[in-house]
């Protein structure tokens, strides 16, 4: 055998390298499966212990409307409802994306395909600034300008679905557009000229070329954005006036999940059914949030399945 | 394939492990080493007192350089959960032991570092400035809801409550509304948001610590007693109650250094009186768990 | 309609959109340095927080903040930066990438109160870590994950494929394609992950709350040993963060002077991430530039 | 359309060293089966261009040989290489790369200076003598006719070149190696007609020492540069001969009726 002969059979340095690549990727990825894993595992040990400790029945809790967790009703039963809290939390999420979507799509449009480099170059540290102020700020102004705004216009005290829905759609925004800018420019620059050199136009290029190819990122940067609304408390807390009640209309006080979540956890014993029961709301918040990641995702697949045909 | 996939878990989780074990060594070694009374004291729970004690602490520590006092909010739940597990020294609550469910207060012992006092506070422009018990009671159970009914401006009512398990919702509700349950309404935690939303709502009536009273709202007088820490010393003036420094069993060393320089003359007289509490000192009569009153 | 009018009708919409953006940005910042920048001084700058007298200053917040920003990077880059190779480069197209993905992407949706209190129990009390910039960082590490490694993971797929060839194509190590060739082309993209992170980090206050704690003891800037309680680099000691100071400050603080420390604490937060921004993407350019030889 | 058979074939053998051959290589993207039964010999120090419509598996086929199809499609088979099947799963894939170098259809210049992009590979695989480096640097960059023009700008970005200099920079990268087979797919197809000259110059003057087996869809090219050509369809190999014998007179009527354009 020759040198290169057995060269050819051995490992090199390139093999090792590659494996200790391996090794640490892995790793890596083993470590957050783990984290995610331990997270899901402690709050769902905690979120279960209100049905099968404290014997909540679990459809009451997926479909009552009262939230009274320190006290029992009149058939001995603890009140825990988390109907109107669950409603609320869908509705500023899906309203706040469905608001800042075209938003920041049209934004991040801008900044890719139209601006010239200076204009991009100006707005996009200013959005990425948007993400740095804290919730709470966000939630005092809302306080401050959104409340009496929406109660100048609409009547009634001004908190709401509707004034969350608008704090949330200045927060998720800067998330938003800065994911969609990223999934717009990896959109490969011969697809424009191709399309611009068949004799589309910009709009057509862009809506029917750019858009269907960066449609699984957009998608993505959507999720995101619902995921920051969702998880969002200390704002939100502040405009929509936690209330436990049914929202009857987008500006009668209501709660959401997280708001219910933040202002009550300290104020329960580790243990004790009060505590489960918001456990048991985080829960719902992350079902909730999985199911709207399948949803978006069986979307975004269907799309790739017509855009290959 | 699968066996790559075993030896990276592994190495995570060892990875974990030498970071974890990395940090509780690092934290060991921090608290040996001294002679006269030293240690660490870590005080966790109520916001409202964290403050106070945060202060206390920082004043304290001047002399007792060897002691080491770490002050964090978290909520009285919180609190009391933690100093019972035994994970902190001192739990900081603005309600007794023996109100909260899932705490064992005969393991506990209380210290009453402070008395608050708390008033219901209403917009500038609900156009009154005294109710009587009953009406307070009326409002916050949905049976009053215009201010016309009091006297005031045509405005509908819009309560503000504290959240649910708060100390000073327990406070207020003991004391107002005598066992009836409070209407379905907005609710927030906290005294400075609470301060604020009254102060934008029109017709809003919450009810605050006296120390975050200021002009931007109208606190209101009850059958024509005014919110002052002279009412709450005798108890005229109905709606206080004791912030509370729990220990596990009574406390040592440190921990009970800690402690006796709260109750002392130092703390009381001038701190407590900064921040805008009442000393225990100054109070006629004291309360027990279940609310009642008796002189001291 | 045809082509051409549509196209014109569509830019102006897009050209609307993002007047009403930059708008609603404009007058957001607008409204927090108007109100905040007439109340930063020198003195607010450089001196300690005050619990119920006016006057009380930023300094140990601001420093925490930085300090906290990066470890938390430091803990979280390296794993985010491993699992977001793995998901671009070694993942299959397969139910278990799949799993992997949307664990990652729900966990990004967890509340920051979870997460704090998650951290609370498992570092603070389980782990022994106490109130700690240590434990804090930890805890922002568990959200930041999701959103960097997607970053990351995007950014490398956005390099073309031509790139990885080349490297394999010369019996490169498909490691050292990767990082050698794939990682310096996605620099900017991973850049602007880590901004954006950054302002997170900056901007957390509910995870931090029971994790990093809401005191800032007073430290000693001279004492530069790492294991002693009073360093100002101790990574075990307690430390609020400015994001918190300024959720404290407005929630239970009884000083006479609240609204104005709020206001000017969040222009200063502002103003830090924006040189902290603009720092990040000079240097990051620079570095762009060093590694690809492009002048 | 007209109707062929494609399971007649014609391979002469080669009577020359052969430095590469497969024997019934298939590949398979998932359930599509894009390569039948493909078994060729590669003379040593000879062009050999594959040629086909597009989609006849002739690029695939030739990231076969140094296994770039590993991670997206299957094959089997084997592909002789030194008397080894390279094609074998203990195979060092990083060392057959190495022997066998690989030219792309887009030019693909790392980010990095003109140096870097001929050097990075070599000080990755321990050459670290500078005169070494240096002397590599310079040949390779003259043997793909490139020295000329880039010498005094050798620390400019690679991305700044021509997109025939940046094509030659490659083949100059890929030779710098000394690999003993340089597969091109396609090199010229991106390229103008003076481009195009100059690399196919350029890869007459290296087949002196280099084995070389080109795609391309060019049969002019093929003609001008080839001593060998393999005709191939629809993942079938059908004729494969000396290059002058394929254009002049082919044994089958497909191949004869796509080299004369009267295809399909």
């Amino acid at each position: 055998m020759d040198d290169i002969q057995t060269r050819l059979q051995k490992s090199s340095r390139a093999t090792r390298q590659d494996y200790f690549g391996k090794v640490i990727c892995y790793s890596c990825i083993g470590l957050i499966i783990l984290l995610v894993a331990c997270i899901l595992y402690f709050i769902a040990s905690k979120g279960l212990a209100t049905f099968t400790k404290n014997g909540v029945n679990f459809w009451n809790f997926l479909t009552q409307s009262d939230w009274k967790p320190g006290d029992v009703d009149k058939y001995g039963n603890p009140q825990v409802g988390a109907l109107p809290m669950i409603v609320t939390s869908f509705s500023v999420t899906i309203l706040a994306a469905l608001l800042a979507t075209p938003f920041a799509i049209g934004t991040a449009i801008f900044m890719t395909e139209i601006a010239n480099k200076r204009g991009a170059k100006f707005l996009q540290p200013v959005i990425e600034l948007l993400v740095g102020i804290p919730s709470v700020v966000y939630g005092f102004i809302g306080l401050s300008l959104i409340v009496p705004f929406i109660r100048g216009i609409f009547g009634g005290t001004g908190f709401g679905i509707l004034s969350g829905t608008l704090v949330l759609f200045v927060m998720v925004l800067p998330t938003i557009t800065s994911l969609s800018v990223d999934s717009l420019k990896s959109v490969p620059m011969h697809y424009r000229q191709a399309s611009l050199a068949l004799g589309a136009t910009r709009w057509q290029t862009i809506y029917k070329v750019i858009l269907k190819a960066a449609a699984p990122g957009l998608l993505t940067a959507v999720i995101f954005g619902m995921a920051r609304a969702f998880g969002e408390a200390l704002a939100v807390q502040m405009v929509i006036g936690n209330a436990i009640l049914m929202p009857k209309n987008l500006i009668s006080p209501a709660s959401t999940l997280t708001s219910k979540l933040t202002t009550e956890i300290g104020n329960t014993v580790m243990g004790t059914l009060p505590n489960n029961a918001l456990w048991s709301l985080a829960l719902v918040l992350l079902f909730m949030s999985l199911l709207f990641n399948l949803i978006v995702r069986f979307i975004g697949r269907r799309g790739n399945i017509k855009n290959e045909r | 394939m699968k066996k790559k996939t075993i030896i990276s878990s592994l190495l995570a989780l060892g990875a974990l492990m030498a970071i974890t074990t990395g940090c509780s060594n690092s934290s060991s070694a921090t608290k040996s080493s001294s002679s006269e009374v030293s240690g660490k004291i870590t005080a966790v729970g109520s916001t409202a007192l964290q403050p106070l004690v945060e202060k206390a602490a920082g004043d304290f520590q001047k002399d007792n350089s060897k002691i080491n006092i770490t002050v964090q909010g978290g909520g009285s739940g919180t609190g009391l959960s933690q100093v019972q597990d035994g994970s902190v020294k001192v739990g900081n609550s603005d309600i007794f032991a023996e109100q909260k469910d899932g705490i064992d207060a005969k393991k506990l012992v209380d210290h009453k570092v402070a008395v608050v006092g708390m008033a219901p506070v209403v917009n500038k422009d609900a156009g009154v400035k005294n109710v009587t018990m009953d009406q307070l009671k009326q409002i916050f159970t949905g049976k009053i809801t215009n201010w016309k009914d009091l006297g005031g401006k045509d405005e509908k009512i819009t309560v503000v409550n504290r959240a649910e398990g708060s100390g000073t919702r327990a406070t207020f509700e003991s004391a107002v509304l005598g066992g009836e349950k409070a209407i379905k309404s907005q609710e927030q935690d906290s005294n400075g948001t609470v301060q604020k939303i009254v102060s934008t709502t029109p017709g809003a009536i919450s009810y605050l610590a006296f120390s975050y009273i200021n002009d931007k709202v109208e606190a209101l007088s009850i059958d024509d007693v005014k919110a002052t820490d002279d009412n709450v010393a005798d108890n005229k003036w109905k709606i206080w109650s004791y912030e509370h420094m729990y220990t596990k069993g009574d406390p040592k060393d440190a921990t009970k250094k800690f402690i006796e320089y709260m109750k002392s003359d130092d703390v009381q007289k001038k701190l407590v009186k900064d921040m805008g509490y009442i000393s225990t000192n100054d109070m006629k009569v004291q309360k027990d768990s279940k609310g009642t009153v008796s002189d001291k | 309609m045809n082509a051409k009018k549509s196209d014109k009708l569509a830019t102006g919409m897009i050209y609307g959109l993002v007047g009403i953006v930059v708008s609603i940005l404009v007058a957001l910042l607008g409204y927090i340095l108007y109100n905040g920048v007439p109340d930063i001084n020198w003195h607010f700058l450089t001196s300690e927080a005050q619990s119920f007298s006016a006057g009380g200053g930023v300094r140990d917040q601001l420093f925490n903040s930085l300090y906290l920003l990066v470890l938390a990077l430091i803990i979280s880059f390296p794993i985010a930066l491993g699992a977001g190779i793995y998901l671009s480069e070694y993942a299959k197209d397969n139910w278990v990438t799949d799993i992997i993905r949307t664990s990652i992407e729900v966990l990004s949706s967890l509340p920051s109160v979870v997460v704090g209190l998650f951290g609370y129990l498992l570092l603070v009390i389980q782990l022994n870590m106490g109130f700690s910039i240590l434990a804090g960082a930890i805890a922002l590490t568990f959200f930041n994950l999701p959103l960097l490694t997607r970053n990351i993971e995007e950014s490398l797929r956005s390099v073309p494929d031509l790139q990885r060839e080349a490297g394999t194509s010369l019996g490169l190590s498909g490691w050292k394609t990767i990082t050698k060739i794939i990682l310096p082309m996605a620099l900017p993209g991973i850049l602007t992950g880590l901004i954006l992170c950054s302002g997170r980090i900056f901007g957390e206050a509910a995870a931090l709350i029971y994790t990093a704690g809401q005191s800032a003891p007073s430290v000693d800037y001279g004492n530069w040993n790492l294991f002693t309680e009073t360093s100002f680099l101790n990574p075990m000691r307690p430390a609020e963060t400015l994001a918190v100071h300024i959720w404290k400050v407005n929630t239970e603080s009884v000083t006479p002077d609240s609204s104005a420390i709020s206001s000017a604490s969040s222009a200063v937060l502002i103003i830090v991430i924006l040189i902290f921004n603009l720092g990040a993407r000079y240097l990051g350019n620079k570095l762009f530039k060093k590694m690809t030889a492009s002048k | 359309m007209k109707t062929y058979d494609f399971n007649q074939q014609y391979i002469s053998k080669i009577e020359q060293e052969v430095a590469l051959s497969t024997e019934n290589v298939q590949v398979h993207y998932g359930k599509s089966h894009a390569i039948f039964d493909a078994s060729l010999d590669f003379p040593r120090f000879q062009i050999t261009s594959l040629i086909g419509a597009s989609g006849s598996g002739k690029s695939t086929y030739l990231r076969c040989l140094n296994r770039m199809n590993d991670r997206i499609a299957q094959v089997d088979g084997k592909i002789l290489y030194r008397n080894t099947d390279i094609n074998s799963k203990t195979i060092n894939v990083y060392e057959v790369r190495r022997h066998i170098g690989m030219v792309f259809q887009r030019p693909n210049p790392f980010a990095k200076s003109i140096r870097e992009n001929i050097l990075f590979a070599l000080k990755n695989n321990g050459i670290n003598d500078k005169k070494e480096l240096q002397e590599r640097l310079e040949t390779s960059l003259r043997d793909a006719a490139l020295w000329d023009e880039v010498k005094d700008d050798l620390d400019k970005s690679a991305l700044a070149l021509s997109g025939g200099q940046q094509q030659r920079l490659c083949i100059a990268r890929s030779i710098a190696m000394h690999p003993d087979i340089l597969l091109l797919d396609e090199p010229a197809s991106a390229l103008d007609p003076i481009s195009t000259s100059k690399i196919e110059e350029t890869l007459k003057l290296l087949s002196k020492s280099y084995t070389i087996i080109i795609v391309t869809h060019n049969m002019q090219q093929a003609s001008r540069i080839s001593d060998y050509t393999a005709f191939f369809h629809m993942g079938h190999i059908i004729e494969y001969n000396q290059t002058k014998n394929i254009f002049t007179a082919p044994e089958i009527k497909a191949t004869e009726d796509y080299i004369s354009g009267d295809f399909g």
